[in-house]
């Protein structure tokens, strides 16, 4: 008896979904997955990340984000989710080297650190909502005052949306990503094609 | 419609020998069984604003005793008893229904407490049934019991002889008959401060209309005896919270059950004139300011149309607030208190006008013979120091 | 055809170059494209729209808006409502309506509506575009502020460059704290079948606003006159309203009576719109200025005298007012008391109303303690009105044309013995009614205020309550319906269960497969055959679901010490330890497994529907108390897909997928990182059954492969796939306990026979809760099992144990001793855990279990009812 | 729906919270030292004042952090919100 699974390719959480999803290129919203996207969620005793910053900025790319935003314009990118809190994301498959740079950049392994770092790749799954009406689809469900004035490009939050937690995170004028968790997806990807019912 | 006085607006007197703080439902009921039952009617009911327009005036007059436990299941069942022969004793209208009071269980857990509770019930002579839902179905044909909605109904605990009552008119009822036997109902009296000897025994206390004395002081104030507790110096357990409540439009008859669910926060009845009249549940944070939160109704309202779609184009024609003392087992407090002369009766949260009757009548007879009644000895303060808790949370909904 | 009562021309807000069908109580009409139904009835002489609730009697429009008291009607056409009224509804082709009787109706068929809500966000909320609305907005757009004008008619006419959101049709319902605010949208109920089927019809807005500017206007308040709801009657200002904005004579002739100027100037306008006024008659004992420009005009005019009663035709409609012995033939009667300023946002806000004299009503008094602004007309209306009370005539005088609530009945009230108007408004009735009492609650205060003989400012008015405007429940509700009414979390393996024909169950808010049936199997038969897999060969169980939490940093091991009742810090790296969780009042709240992964880094398992809890729990106590440990927590139950591996030939399956793996070196309550099925996995040596058992974890995108695998790779074995209710009866014959089913808040470790997992030396945090009397009580309910004495029998989980069979007839309580918590027929047959009243004394002894009046003979037992000595642990190999 | 000043986060709706009651009510140093009144005390007895409340927050659906608000119990005011360890913010009393 051999292993059948071997090679097999991930599944994303939305899967049964992507029939459904409009993705159609200058609609006025457009919803689609980025799947299995490198994820790692960093703890660190040093609240503003002034002593860890310049030593993972290297490996990263960029710096660490100051609170309420994100770091990094590509691959990998760095949000703020709390004080002394942050998600590293970067490009699938990419979570073994992402962890262990981020790991590296804490100085030491998990008996003396001065944080944590943990693989959450496959705890939520990235959606990307994008387009003219995407800020007035998540207006539907989202309580964030997400005009310009207040938020952003380069700018993140975690929040409720349509009753599941979200880190949303502006990436242009009219660029949303939703990182959510997986058993949560389904149900916020159904509430986004109802939400987005009036604009497609 | 009338006939005649219900009650005399008091000038407060001197001194009275039981001054009980707080003239709503069960401030009155606790001065018509002094009078009624004990001989005592040198008594006065003070009220800082009209008479029972605290919660009195703002809860869903939800009456049912199927509690778990044996200590809640004997108060809140001899408080039924007496709702079914209130209306006689006080020769007053109070528009006691007992159209049955149905709690629906959404999951397994829901139902194993639901059977216990049933058990429970019936071997404490506390009328009770669990329907399957099919019967559910049948009993309140307008629930949508398809097993693919989003909180399927898996069967219900059904007490028959639950149902509810005007909230007014048992006020007025109660208040109609303490007044006939003396007592004195005063308004607009807001009690200030308390005068003590230099024992620390309560002589009387200082309101917004002059010094009282009296003899003995009985709180009765719901989500305010906290405040009166920090006057006098010691400690309840409680916290006071939002509780909201709604009503719609006058509708025609859809609805002759008490429908309660638990899981979704929906209590909800048909009034006589045909208005919905529903709870929410309570809001999270400490609040006396008589309003809550516009989600908790929202959420409220969501799943209520899930339960009964008939209702979807019903309105909320409105929405108000009152305070609710809420004690950690979620169990009423009644006895003496700390204090020599002060009784407290409180912590009932959301079961307090259920209980109208049965905690007057029990709270009078601790104030008359200072010393707890039988049914009120478990609810003591003092079981939050041995541990010995009626915790009425039902089990936690929580499992594997 | 536009109806006998339209003007030959005018009307602001209509359309003449259109006409629209619409039917009314089964009489179809026409109507142009802005008419209400109130001005297209009123165009065609239809006097009666309603019937009042208790009275029966008839009854006709009487306002023009919001205010309206009498012509609620029941929509019967698209989605239908009960209880709109006809000031407020547009006319759109194909309409169908009714009257009603202050009562709506529910109809059965679904409503199919879309709704939807929306949170917005400005600086500067301006609620009403009348004049002084518009300029606040534009005034506030021009500053640079961002705003939101919102006015519940159909057009508003304003435009400005800048940040400027403008809600038609929008009612601001609600003024709640902290700058928020509710307002309903109808977006789409005036295009009748027209309506986009895409777009919501109405829309719940929510709006948080830094300050508020209300431009909310004033009502018109009627005067109180015996026989005072005759069809034919209404508001003097309403009447001039239907000439100017619809062309709609209200009436022909007209008397008007009045207690203020407001009466006069309407009676100005309904004469120049061709109305022939009878006569006009006012309280005041002098008309003013006013007064002699209707004289100049030829128009009888009255002073100090009053409207006394009115006669009415045999279908109930006006024909006559009477003024004291002077009886004036007239098919209107236009009626004005004063303004009251609209002030229901301001109060609901906690700012206090003040009686003024010059205004003759109640204008803003002390502010809410927020930002707002009160503008125009809703600060009041200068001039003075005179009080009018109607003594001792005949007829009815209605004070609640709604509720039907007359004067009669607040002298009632007053001699009950009632004396604020809270209570009289109770008593009465007045003002509690679908129309919030606009017009009737004034009257009432000042009906009320003359009867005591004291100044409408002591009785004052009686609280308004949110929301402004009825709002239909299904605006509330929003798109929280159906699916979408609350989150089903679901598992990588979700789909697979749903093709492998699961029934499911609901477990906090995740959806588990609680078994499989195959074709013509009972859940008795299909949970029986499960449990007989897992114990004589391998089962699968998707346990994704549980929650999951890494745990890291050098005082790790330290701080679960304390919270868990159990040592946490002894455990080696790679090995695992079941741990209890207690609150401050040492009654369990949730139990798992700590798994060591490496000295400063555990893997804690929580129950299903507790994940979040646990985790809130730990955070709360290294944040709050303990902020000097280091210590982090990270959430990984959706990172982790689970998969329960159960039955003696479990190693075989793992073996076989995991051929890296050293299954024989890795003992019970031990963890190893491996390959299994080609997938990076974690795997815990633990059970839940009792059997040889593993839990596999994979990253959750790997979770449907690896249960595919799992499946393919126990084929030979014959394996199957278990749901919960197996998982039941399996960890229940081990005598293994369910947090929140055989615990219920109430219960220690200890009296759930895990003494064994409790530090005697203390240390956690609830430990010194089990000291109080009561906890340390002998005679608690402890955890036992049970056997029925009838092997045929399944006891009810929830059945009571009792000591002798209670009688049929209950009279007096029946003394219970505990009750079945869990209950199952299993692989040992039927058997029970029960908590009972000094349990571990009475091994042995017979009781009974009650169930729906019927007992059943049980023989308490030991907890544990399937392999006692845990031999299966390992295998049967 | 209150408006609640995380710390960290700025102002957030109060859905995005839960509420943890009085502030500053430490876990005794020394549970077993306690008699069944003081312990009684710990885990039961909360203040429940009608006016200004020192009270938690716990950011739930943001940073999830703990923290402190003072609050108006009647008028739902708030004067400010600290982080554990910070000195609150005065109010009149």
């Amino acid at each position: 008896m051999t292993a059948m699974a071997e090679g097999s390719a991930p599944r994303s959480a939305v899967a049964h979904l992507a029939p459904d999803l409009p993705d159609r290129p200058g609609g006025a919203v457009r919803l689609r997955e980025v799947a299995f996207p490198a994820q790692v969620e960093l703890r660190l005793d040093d609240e503003d990340a002034t002593a860890f910053g310049p030593r993972a900025g290297q490996f990263l790319c960029c710096g660490m984000p100051a609170p309420g935003h994100a770091a990094g314009a590509g691959d990998p990118y760095v949000l703020w989710l709390g004080p002394g809190w942050y998600l590293a994301v970067d490009r699938p498959g990419s979570a073994y080297g992402l962890l262990a740079g981020l790991r590296d950049a804490l100085g030491a392994d998990c008996g003396g650190m001065c944080g944590s770092a943990v693989d959450v790749s496959a705890a939520r799954t990235v959606l990307e909502l994008s387009g003219p009406s995407a800020r007035a689809v998540l207006a539907h469900g989202c309580l964030l005052d997400l005009h310009p004035r207040t938020f952003g490009p380069g700018r993140c939050a975690q929040t409720v949306l349509a009753q599941a937690q979200v880190v949303l995170h502006q990436t242009g004028a009219a660029d949303y990503r939703l990182l959510v968790r997986t058993s949560y997806a389904d149900h916020l990807v159904r509430w986004l094609l109802d939400a987005m019912t009036e604009y497609v | 419609m009338p006939d005649g006085k219900l009650w005399e607006d008091r000038e407060p007197g001197n001194s009275y020998d039981v001054v009980i703080v707080g003239a709503g439902g069960h401030g009155l009921a606790t001065a018509y069984y002094l009078a009624r039952d004990h001989g005592i009617t040198d008594v006065a009911v003070l009220e800082r604003g009209w008479l029972a327009g605290g919660n009195m005036a703002r809860n869903t007059t939800i009456i049912r005793s199927n509690y778990l436990w044996d200590e809640s299941a004997a108060i809140y069942e001899h408080s039924l008893r007496l709702w079914e022969g209130l209306e006689d004793d006080l020769g007053h209208d109070l528009k006691f229904s007992q159209r049955g009071v149905l709690n629906l269980a959404h999951n397994l857990p829901d139902v194993r407490e639901g059977v216990r509770r049933v058990n429970a019930n019936r071997l404490n002579g506390v009328d009770a049934e669990w329907l399957d839902p099919d019967d559910v179905k049948k009993l309140v044909p307008i629930l949508n019991t398809s097993p693919s909605v989003r909180f399927p109904v898996l069967g219900g605990t059904f007490q028959p002889r639950g149902g509810i009552a005007r909230h007014d008119q048992v006020a007025w009822g109660l208040a109609k008959g303490a007044d006939e036997r003396g007592v004195h109902l005063i308004q607009n009296c807001e009690v200030t401060g308390f005068r003590r000897t230099p024992g620390g025994a309560v002589t009387g206390v200082e309101t917004s209309r002059g010094f009282i004395g009296a003899g003995r002081v009985a709180l009765c104030a719901a989500g305010h005896t906290s405040v009166l507790a920090d006057m006098l110096g010691f400690r309840l357990p409680l916290q006071s919270h939002p509780l909201q409540a709604l009503v719609s439009e006058l509708l025609e008859q859809v609805l002759d059950t008490v429908v309660m669910s638990n899981a979704v926060h929906v209590y909800v009845s048909q009034a006589h004139k045909g208005e919905l009249v529903m709870g929410a549940g309570i809001d999270a944070f400490n609040g006396y300011g008589q309003r809550g939160s516009f989600h908790v109704i929202e959420q409220q309202i969501a799943a209520a149309v899930e339960l009964f779609p008939v209702f979807a184009r019903a309105h909320v024609l409105r929405t108000w607030g009152g305070i609710v003392d809420v004690s950690p087992d979620a169990s009423p407090i009644i006895g003496p208190t700390p204090v020599e002369n002060v009784f407290v009766n409180c912590g009932w949260g959301t079961g307090g006008f259920k209980a109208t009757p049965g905690a007057g009548h029990v709270y009078a007879d601790t104030i008359a013979h200072a010393r707890p009644h039988p049914l009120a000895e478990p609810f003591g303060l003092e079981r939050f120091t041995t541990g010995a808790l009626i915790d009425e949370h039902g089990a936690a909904a929580v499992a594997h | 055809m536009t109806g006998s009562f339209r003007t030959a021309s005018g009307g602001t807000r209509i359309d003449r170059s259109r006409t629209l069908t619409f039917t009314f109580d089964g009489t179809t009409y026409t109507a142009h494209p802005g008419d209400t139904l109130a001005s297209a009835l009123l165009a065609h002489g239809v006097r009666v729209v309603a019937q009042g609730p208790y009275t029966g009697r008839p009854r006709g429009v009487y306002s023009t808006g919001a205010e309206e008291p009498n012509a609620f009607v029941q929509v019967e056409s698209g989605p239908g409502e009960p209880m709109v009224r006809a000031t407020r509804l547009e006319v759109h082709d194909g309409l169908r309506a009714s009257s009603l009787s202050g009562r709506g109706r529910l109809v059965d068929a679904p409503d199919t509506g879309r709704y939807d809500k929306v949170y917005a966000h400005c600086d500067v909320l301006v609620i009403g575009a009348g004049t002084a609305g518009r300029a606040a907005a534009l005034a506030a757009v021009a500053a640079g502020a961002r705003v939101i004008v919102a006015d519940d008619r159909p057009g508003i006419g304003i435009e400005a460059s800048g940040e400027l959101t403008v809600l038609p049709r929008t009612t601001v319902t609600g003024h709640y704290d902290h700058g928020y605010f509710v307002a309903v949208e109808r977006r789409t109920d005036h295009l009748g079948d027209a309506a986009p089927a895409r777009t919501a019809r109405r829309r719940l807005w929510h709006v948080r606003a830094r300050r508020v500017v209300l431009a909310t206007g004033a009502l018109e308040r009627p005067v109180l006159f015996p026989d005072n709801d005759r069809p034919g009657i209404m508001l003097a200002g309403a009447a001039a309203a239907y000439v100017r904005r619809y062309g709609v004579l209200p009436g022909r002739r007209a008397v008007v009576f009045g207690a203020h100027d407001g009466a006069l100037q309407a009676a100005l306008d309904l004469l120049d719109a061709g109305v022939e006024i009878a006569c006009v008659t006012d309280v005041r004992a002098s008309t003013g200025p006013l007064g002699d420009r209707l004289r100049e005009r030829g128009v009888t005019v009255l002073e100090g005298r009053a409207v006394t009663g009115t006669e009415s035709g045999p279908d109930g409609i006006l024909t006559d007012a009477r003024i004291g012995g002077d009886i004036v033939p007239c098919d209107l009667l236009a009626v004005s008391g004063g303004w009251n300023p609209d002030l229901h946002l301001f109060t609901q806000a906690g700012g206090r109303t003040r009686w003024s004299a010059e205004h003759a009503a109640f204008i803003p008094g002390a502010p809410p303690r927020v930002p707002i602004d009160v503008v125009g007309s809703a600060r009041g209306i200068p001039g003075e009105a005179a009080e009018h009370l109607p003594e001792g005539a005949d007829g009815l005088v209605f004070v609640d044309l709604h509720r039907d609530a007359t004067l009669a009945g607040v002298r009632d009230a007053l001699q009950a013995g009632m004396t604020s108007n809270e209570h009289v408004k109770r008593y009465t009735t007045i003002g509690t009614g679908a129309d919030q009492g606009r017009t009737s609650g004034v009257p009432a205060s000042g009906a009320l205020a003359r009867l005591l003989g004291r100044a409408p400012g002591e009785i004052g008015t009686t609280t308004q309550r949110p929301p402004v405007e009825p709002i239909p429940f299904a605006v509330l509700a929003g798109r929280d319906r159906g699916d979408l009414l609350a989150p089903a979390r679901r598992t990588p393996m979700h789909g697979w269960h749903e093709e492998h024909g699961a029934l499911f169950e609901d477990v906090g808010e995740w959806k588990r497969p609680r078994y499989y049936p195959r074709p013509g199997e009972s859940m008795d038969d299909a949970v029986l055959r499960e449990c007989r897999t897992a114990r004589a060969r391998v089962a699968a169980l998707d346990a994704s679901t549980l929650g999951k939490i890494d745990v890291q940093g050098p005082d790790a091991a330290a701080f679960l010490d304390r919270i868990y009742t159990g040592r946490i810090s002894t455990l080696a790296p790679g090995r695992c330890r079941y741990g209890v969780m207690c609150g401050t009042d040492g009654m369990i709240f949730d139990d798992g497994v700590a798994a060591r992964l490496a000295p400063g880094r555990f893997h804690l398992t929580t129950t299903s529907g507790n994940a979040a809890r646990v985790l809130d729990w730990l955070e709360e106590w290294l944040q709050t108390e303990w902020p000097e440990l280091r210590v982090r927590c990270t959430s990984v139950t959706d990172q982790w897909a689970v998969v329960a591996l159960a039955g003696p030939r479990s190693r075989d399956v793992l073996t076989a997928l995991a051929p890296g793996l050293d299954v024989a070196a890795f003992p019970f309550m031990a963890t190893r990182e491996a390959e299994v099925a080609g997938l990076p996995a974690r795997v815990f040596r633990i059970s839940y059954s009792g059997e040889l058992a593993y839990e596999i974890n994979v990253p959750s995108w790997h979770g449907l492969a690896l249960w595919e695998a799992v499946m393919a790779a126990g084929e030979p074995h014959g394996i199957a796939p278990y749901g919960t209710e197996t998982m039941h009866v399996l960890r229940a014959e081990k005598g293994y306990i369910v947090a929140g089913q055989d615990t219920d808040g109430t219960v220690t470790p200890h009296d759930a026979g895990l003494g064994w997992a409790v530090k005697a030396a203390g240390g956690w945090v609830g430990h010194r809760s089990l000291h109080r009397p009561d906890t340390a009580r002998a005679d608690r309910k402890r955890l036992v099992g049970l056997r029925p004495r009838d092997p045929a029998v399944v006891l009810a989980e929830g059945a009571q144990l009792v000591a002798e069979p209670p009688p049929a007839e209950i009279t007096h309580p029946v003394p219970m001793l505990g009750h079945v918590t869990s209950s199952y027929r299993g692989t040992v047959g039927s058997f029970a855990l029960a908590l009972l009243k000094g349990g571990d004394e009475r091994e042995g002894e017979t009781l009974y279990a009650v169930d729906s009046g019927r007992a059943d003979a049980v023989t308490v037992t030991s907890p544990v009812h399937y392999d006692r000595e845990g031999a299966r642990r390992d295998g049967d190999g | 729906m209150l408006l609640i000043p995380c710390p960290w986060c700025g102002d957030r709706d109060e859905v995005e919270f839960h509420y943890g009651g009085q502030a500053h009510v430490a876990y005794p140093s020394d549970p077993d030292a306690l008699d069944d009144a003081a312990w009684a005390d710990y885990v039961f007895m909360r203040d429940n004042p009608k006016g200004w409340f020192r009270e938690r927050w716990t950011h739930t659906a943001g940073c999830r952090r703990w923290f402190n608000v003072v609050r108006h119990t009647v008028t739902y005011e708030i004067a400010g919100s600290y982080r554990p360890g910070d000195v609150p913010p005065k109010v009149a009393s």
